[in-house]
């Protein structure tokens, strides 16, 4: 096992832990929180599997698809805090409106 | 520094080993220095003293150590500019979280003058 | 643990690794299940510096200097002004959510 | 001196691991806050220790961008993130009430 082998388990363990906190975490900034943690276990992923078939010399193309995506990833952050934000505004809480009962929050 | 071939490899090159060996541990030293106080201390104002100065010592102490190694004036004089920067970096920090942490209302610890630590 | 022997750096590289990605999981795992949202803030921008780390270890400084500088710096400051703003929407408003334990409790869940 | 200089680094790291479990205990916010700048300052130490041990320079670069990455969050933090006290300062900032229906 080595070192590359290390941090594509790690990446994959972080995608995990990820995905268990968008689907636990009931607060929106937990999930914006974790659907970045997410796409870094996926970055982590990317890099070092392909790092690890040609020793040495670094492929371009996952770098440029992971420089593009920590870009997107900054972008999307700030439109989901205010998005968030806004929800808070209007139901009073960081939380997602239940959707069965339509007394407050809605349009 | 580029030595000539007939010098290189002899006892200035083991000098300068030794010497960034020396240097890097002292630095290493007090980066642990630093650690130990930001967990022990009992303030914000005494973490704040005990990690800006020590890690920033420390800091220099290993950037001196590397500057030894390196074979030209170019990158000795950029490890230089970083030491400087993470210097004014670490003052600008310090200032800014113990104004702000003293308008807000935390107040320093009282008493360890009385311990006998102070002058 | 066995290295490759072409691997440059030998064993003390390798351990750099094993600690730098125990970090990351541990770091992670903190982070996302925290009750503190200032705290998760925090360890999520140590969470980008060591990832940033990682990103050096498997030879791609490029994208360790756009994470330092984006995905820690940016979105940190990000989360932060956030952060800010929901507090004082929950101190001035109906005092539903306290900032600094961010979840309603129990009965958070569906 | 490569292996030396990597366990330097290694030990760095360490440290600062250590030095996290300051932000989880931490009382207050500025607190948790220092963390971020001892983290700017070893980061750069591991950094300039690795760019030398791999022979690699553009490693200095990103330890530049290192130092000035915890002025730019600690600026972030002491003009937008801090919270204060409700019985320490009763008096409110008018001028940056949250705006919004």
């Amino acid at each position: 096992m080595t070192s590359l082998d290390l941090y594509t388990v790690a990446g994959a363990l972080i995608f995990a832990l990820g995905l268990h906190a968008v689907l636990v975490r009931g607060h929106l900034f937990w999930k914006v929180l974790a659907i970045n943690v997410m796409g870094t276990g996926i970055f982590l992923v990317l890099l070092a599997a392909p790092a690890r078939s040609t020793p040495g010399v670094a492929d371009p193309v996952p770098q440029a698809m992971v420089l593009t995506g920590i870009v997107v990833a900054v972008a999307a952050t700030a439109l989901a805090l205010g998005v968030a934000l806004r929800v808070t505004a209007r139901t009073g809480a960081p939380f997602l409106p239940d959707p069965d009962d339509d007394r407050e929050g809605g349009g | 520094m580029t030595l000539p071939p007939d010098l290189a490899g002899g006892w200035l090159v083991s000098l300068l080993d030794l010497g960034t060996g020396i240097l890097v541990g002292v630095g290493a030293f007090f980066f642990l220095a630093g650690t130990v106080g930001l967990l022990r201390f009992p303030d914000l104002y005494c973490r704040l003293h005990a990690l800006t100065k020590a890690d920033t010592l420390g800091l220099g102490f290993i950037t001196a150590g590397l500057v030894l190694q390196l074979p030209g004036w170019n990158a000795g004089l950029q490890l230089l500019l970083i030491w400087v920067l993470a210097l004014s970096a670490a003052a600008t920090v310090c200032h800014l979280l113990a104004s702000a942490s003293l308008q807000a209302g935390i107040r320093p610890v009282e008493g360890a003058d009385e311990e006998g630590e102070g002058p | 643990m066995t290295l490759p022997p072409d691997f440059a750096g030998g064993w003390m590289v390798s351990l750099l690794d094993l600690a730098v990605a125990v970090l990351l999981v541990a770091l992670a795992a903190r982070l996302l299940h925290t009750r503190n949202l200032f705290e998760a803030i925090v360890l999520f921008i140590a969470y980008g510096l060591t990832l940033s780390l990682a990103w050096v270890q498997v030879g791609a400084p490029n994208i360790a200097l756009a994470e330092a500088a984006l995905g820690a710096g940016v979105t940190g400051a990000l989360f932060l002004n956030t952060f800010q703003r929901l507090a004082e929407r929950s101190r001035e408003g109906s005092g539903m959510v306290d900032p600094e334990h961010g979840d309603r409790g129990p009965e958070a869940g569906p | 001196m490569s292996a030396f200089l990597t366990g330097v680094a290694l030990f760095l790291v360490l440290n600062v691991a250590a030095g996290l479990l300051r932000v989880v205990r931490g009382p207050t916010q500025a607190d948790r806050m220092v963390a971020a700048q001892l983290f700017g300052t070893s980061g750069v130490a591991i950094l300039v220790l690795l760019a030398e041990a791999g022979g690699e320079a553009a490693l200095r670069d990103t330890a530049l961008v290192f130092a000035i990455l915890a002025v730019v969050v600690s600026v972030a933090f002491v003009k937008r993130g801090w919270v204060r006290k409700l019985q320490s300062a009763p008096v409110e900032d008018p001028a940056e009430g949250g705006e919004g229906p």
